[in-house]
């Protein structure tokens, strides 16, 4: 057992850190939030050929680092805290751990290598409009056609979903529920019938659309994995990305418990620091305790995941680790965000100062992918049930 | 004990539900559930037109006394009146700054003169106030005044400078009362002054806090050697700590129940989205809702509690002094919950670039009740103190 | 609209205060506590006799007071602050309102008088041990034998069951369930084929018991109500208890911050008063929050509860104020009671000071009629279904 | 990062659970699950014989040094010695004070003579440690120490006088460590010593407390003139607080794991009660249990990062600094939820006069887990203070 980063692993983290501190600055978040498209192609780019942070657990031979998942989950971390506007978590998090997933050797030949090669992006798309994040979520329609698929339906809440060049999108066949009968596929973003909509959202760092697709043709190819037998994947890849998302949660509850105290130190009330009065002192303190301790829930995580993508764990760890990792990381993330505005007053709810953007992106993250009681009951029915 | 209006009073009830029915109608029609707290910036115009309707109907100032040219109704008659106006949705008062602190104000401490100059623009919903207390660097700490006055013999006029904050409606006001230093020397609560001055006027000038909902609601309020005539100080020099104090003792009171029915709007629309969302079935979901009822509930009793004059212990008024904090940790409450009765699609704004759906904009905005007019921290320290007699909290100059 | 007490209620309070003050002293309680009984009966005689409490709220005609469910809840308040060991609640709240509002004629003029003559204690037994509190936690059954019924079944956690005179049972006809079928006698509890044995409980100042009616005759007379339609009357008495209670959880709420502010203004550490530190100031004043609104909530709710009494408003108000008091008190006591025994420190967990004796007061008097989660589900019945 | 065990780690893991199968039957069967805190007053001489079997199999003091008579145990052992020995259900242990506070006191400040002297008696089982702390009227201020301790030259003896309070198996202890006053005209931390104390003499007497559960797990101990003998004072006399405090240190750390299978029991308790009474389907109860197991599932991963040195930011051991404030308030919510799903029945004792139930136990005794060791409130300010730099309470005598 070994529970503390290696010294590769600490350069990762310091690098990441200045890099970050460099690249993602309030102006610079503020400048991408305001495009539709949602981040900086230069910054993109440089995330891609200068750090090749697109590439880190990708396996070697598509081009990737071969590093794993608890790298991986550091440099979430770092990005969460610096909220860097990018297609990272769609890119990396949902598209690349889907094709190392569920992909071919030949669709990962070809995609994987393009991630780490130039940055294709790549998004995941299978929640409805039913607000529901697990199997039920699926709910486009696919039949075979000739050689190929006939896919319709209407998927919300997609990251990056109007901008991604490459879309991995899970269908149920008809009359089919829960975790039966769904099939994944990979796709072209531009083929013909799929039509893709910005939908605004309150956290402005990060983009989702609408993505409807019209009987979209789609070619014997485009299948991932088992037709009417990818849930088991479809559930691996999510709970990939909850560990992800749980990461930069992580990176955000620290940096709004940074923010606070460096303004409550500053700031003079009644003739002493804000940050003297006791009652300052213990949100601070809690808020530190959140943090702690939801870092350590995706060190773990991230290791369980690490030991998932070289087979030597049961998936049903996996989503314990996921559901642990999310339910925590979401509740601590969005808990210290309402205290940071609270600790910093008045100026806390402007939009001049960061803490709103955190505010605002602790929420999305913790909708994404499911909020804490939907995964309290995950959990409720691994023990219960 | 009697929880029952007086016939006469439900009479009064039916007579504000009809003149409201019969008038939010036509060009009003648009302003229904508008322009409360975080939609302040809405309709600025249509709103200001409405405070004169309701004038010409004899419904502002209805709690005035005649002789200054209210209505001189009860408190039964105010609470009614509120709850009537909020459960109609008649929009968020524009007057409600002079009509709730300027006026009682100049009723208990101003001059005849002022009395007569001020009040009946006031009334006639013509003359709209805002208020200049915070200022930066100062927060919660009130009686941390920079701006200064003096007196200009030459001019016959004060002479005001320096910046107030956190200031609603400013750009929509003709008039601004400011707290201001009349003692150079003086420190804390000592050496004030309380001003009556018109914002049209060069020396003043008016920016706009952008806030977390990407509007602006507050401002920022500059004072560059700004005028006021010299009739135009309420009291004496140096007693102004003293009438801003009195002043915020008229905030508390009748208008909480009708900030009550906003929240009732509020928390219908709630339940309304979780029913056709299907969150309602959600047991999770439902214990929230059902909390944020309770709490609205009780809210509405204690309201009843204060406005009777305490049920208990006396002078203390302890159901009055846990009010703030009550209410405003309710509303953050409510806003969370009306995220997550939404799942997914509370993310989705209006419209871009930053439109926010009104349960967005409720849910970002309540973050600052639990900041303004007095923090949750401050308030605990109030009741602690004055409600337990536990020690107050020191100045520490130079904390390690 | 009045909403402060009158000046006689304002009398009702100062007496109760000055009167429990005497009698319910810490002695008082803990010897009353260690018996099997877990009440004096010189104690309950002086109330009875000399303050005639119990008959605060029964109608004249009966030999009682024929005051209003305030000035009851006014005394309920004042005796749970004081802690008072005493068959009240189970007679009073249970019992008489049980009389009131399903006795007949006869069984008040019987009963209600016996009540207030001497005090003859009386409870309702209506939950068998499914731990539900509504209509499905009537299992005992009833069937019609001759001129009368037979009833059998097994009552747990019948408030002081095992001392009471007279008991009000509720059981149900055979093959029903939920609101149907269910039927309301009162007996004496000395009938033969009726078993009662205490059950010793964490809570020693509240006498809990377990009755078992094997096969027990009971005559046409002991009908209270319509056959088989009691429920509607039954849920009343219950929602009349409910708030009587709540009450009670007021009075515990105010004493546990009254003993916390006294104790941490008295105790000195780091060279100061505990109270001077602002987060026992904030806990304390959070207490004192939670106590008001309380207040507030049990005010209304008997206030609506002497409507219903006076047969001015619906049913359904009173079961909502019923659960709006009895959700929010059970929160506020359990709560107040546990941070009173973390201001106390040390000393708050030992047997020697009040405060525990408050805790699981606190405890049971959450779970008794239902803690805030049932009533919370109650609540969002009415709203939502 | 790695999960796994090593194989040599495994065999120990197996050596340990198969003579904990091997032993814990018999007269100890009945020890199983017992004696934990909340139960340390059950039998307490089974008990003791369990400590000398412990002992004779080797398994005492498994993380001392082997130069000292210890097992030599690496970290990543001493963690399975605890997962298992909780795991099997063996009972609280009773030498747990002389293991981890007195041995590795001596071990690291003590003389070669007190090395010699007291540490065979702990490693064999046989000497049972206490500790003497905390003061009335001191509680969370440590080093408000009023006991004194002064060298009488005649009898060659250290004289101790005062009381100590919250001392857990005082009455079945051979010793007990005692901070005591050294130079009287000192304060605070200066002037202390640091005293190894037979409990078997006269002038010491053992009052048991009674606690919320009405048993008696803590004492108060007063010394009268007890004696103590001149070599028996560790480090220099006014060197006790440093030594105290080294020995704070030694409290947290591998033990932590054990604790964690300990509640882990509990929990487990609680999942077989819920399933058994049907709240398991109760939505409400579900989500408490799950946050439960997640709960301690990340408090397990924590004390995994606290014992592999941190994962993050080096020297300042943030993960280890917020432990007893996560796992005390983890604790507290744990007996209130093991109440709510015995619904009813949580109230109904095992019988009369007042014997409770496991969990009933656990529920009232978690009470005592956010006070003792620093309170909710010390470590708040410990963590804001030195996890976070933020200024520090000020001590201030007479405060209005």
């Amino acid at each position: 057992m070994e529970f503390s980063f290696t010294d590769e692993q600490k350069m990762i983290q310091d690098t990441a850190q200045s890099f970050l501190a460099e690249l993602s600055t309030s102006n610079a978040i503020r400048s991408a939030m305001n495009t539709e498209q949602g981040f900086d192609n230069d910054t993109w780019q440089k995330i891609c050929s200068q750090m090749y942070w697109q590439a880190t657990h990708i396996p070697e031979e598509y081009g990737g680092m071969g590093l794993g998942y608890v790298e991986l989950a550091i440099m979430l971390e770092k990005m969460g805290q610096h909220l860097l506007c990018s297609p990272f978590l769609s890119t990396v998090c949902f598209g690349a751990n889907a094709l190392i997933v569920a992909g071919s050797e030949e669709q990962k030949q070809q995609y994987l290598s393009q991630i780490c090669e130039y940055g294709l992006t790549a998004t995941l798309a299978y929640t409805s409009s039913n607000g529901i994040w697990d199997a039920e979520a699926v709910q486009a329609v696919v039949k075979p056609q000739g050689d190929g698929y006939l896919l319709s339906g209407t998927y919300r809440y997609v990251l990056d979903g109007h901008t991604a060049d490459t879309l991995i999108v899970a269908a149920r066949s008809e009359k089919t529920q829960g975790d039966d009968g769904i099939s994944l596929f990979i796709v072209e973003a531009n083929t013909s019938g799929i039509k893709r909509t910005w939908l605004p959202t309150m956290d402005q760092t990060r983009k989702q659309a609408e993505i409807v697709f019209n009987e979209v043709e789609l070619k014997a190819t485009a299948l991932m994995g088992e037709y009417q037998r990818a849930w088991p994947a479809l559930k691996q890849i999510i709970d990939l990305a909850t560990i992800a998302i749980a990461a930069e949660q992580v990176g955000g509850a620290q940096k709004v418990l940074d923010l606070s105290v460096e303004y409550t130190k500053e700031r003079v009330q009644f003739g002493r620091s804000v940050a003297s009065f006791q009652a300052v002192k213990h949100q601070a303190a809690d808020m530190m305790m959140r943090t702690e301790v939801a870092r350590s829930a995706i060190y773990y995580a991230a290791c369980v995941a690490q030991e998932v993508l070289s087979n030597c764990v049961s998936l049903s760890e996996l989503s314990e680790a996921a559901s642990v990792a999310k339910a925590y990381c979401s509740d601590s993330y969005f808990k210290n965000a309402g205290d940071a505005i609270q600790l910093h007053g008045g100026v806390g709810f402007t939009w001049e100062y960061d803490v709103h953007l955190y505010f605002k992106r602790a929420k999305s993250s913790e909708v994404l992918l499911g909020n804490s009681a939907f995964h309290r009951e995950r959990v409720a029915k691994l023990l219960l049930d | 004990m009697k929880l029952s209006f007086s016939s006469e009073d439900e009479k009064f009830r039916a007579e504000i539900a009809q003149w409201l029915s019969d008038n939010l109608v036509g060009e009003f029609e648009q302003l229904k559930f508008r322009g409360g707290p975080g939609d302040e910036h809405m309709f600025p115009e249509e709103r200001k037109k409405w405070e004169q309707k309701l004038a010409q109907g004899g419904w502002t100032c209805v709690g005035w006394p005649t002789e200054y040219g209210g209505r001189g109704c009860s408190i039964e008659q105010q609470v009614i009146f509120n709850e009537e106006y909020a459960r109609a949705g008649a929009p968020g008062r524009m007057g409600h700054i002079g009509e709730g602190l300027t006026g009682p104000t100049l009723i208990a401490f101003g001059s005849e003169e002022q009395k007569q100059k001020y009040l009946p623009g006031i009334i006639a919903g013509n003359d709209l106030w805002c208020q200049g207390y915070s200022e930066p660097g100062a927060g919660s700490d009130l009686a941390n005044v920079s701006t200064k006055a003096h007196f200009d013999q030459e001019k016959g006029k004060w002479i005001i400078t320096g910046q107030k904050v956190w200031t609603s409606l400013a750009h929509e006001s003709d008039y601004i009362f400011v707290l201001a230093r009349t003692d150079p020397d003086s420190k804390a609560h000592k050496g004030l002054g309380f001003f009556l001055v018109k914002m049209d006027q060069p020396n003043i000038d008016v920016r706009g806090i952008k806030q977390i909902t990407g509007t602006c609601e507050f401002n920022e309020v500059f004072f560059d050697e700004a005028q006021c005539d010299a009739q135009d100080i309420v009291g004496e020099p140096g007693n102004g700590w003293a009438i801003a104090m009195g002043l915020l003792g008229f905030e508390r009171g009748v208008s909480t129940l009708g900030q009550q029915m906003q929240f009732q709007n509020e928390l219908n629309q709630i339940i309304t989205a979780a029913k056709a969302n299907g969150s309602h079935q959600d047991p999770v979901i439902r214990q929230r809702i059902a909390d944020a009822h309770i709490g609205l509930k009780i809210m509405r009793y204690n309201s009843m509690r204060m406005l009777s004059g305490g049920g208990n212990n006396g002078e203390l008024r302890q159901e009055a002094l846990i009010y703030k904090l009550f209410w405003a940790s309710w509303h953050r409450d409510l806003g969370e919950l009306a995220m997550d009765v939404l799942k997914a699609e509370a993310e989705i704004l209006e419209s871009a670039p930053y439109n926010l759906t009104r349960m967005q904009s409720m849910y970002l905005f309540v973050r600052s009740d639990t900041i303004y007019g007095g923090t949750n921290e401050i308030q605990r320290n109030i009741i602690a103190e004055r409600g337990l007699g536990m020690p107050k909290e020191q100045r520490l100059i130079k904390n390690s």
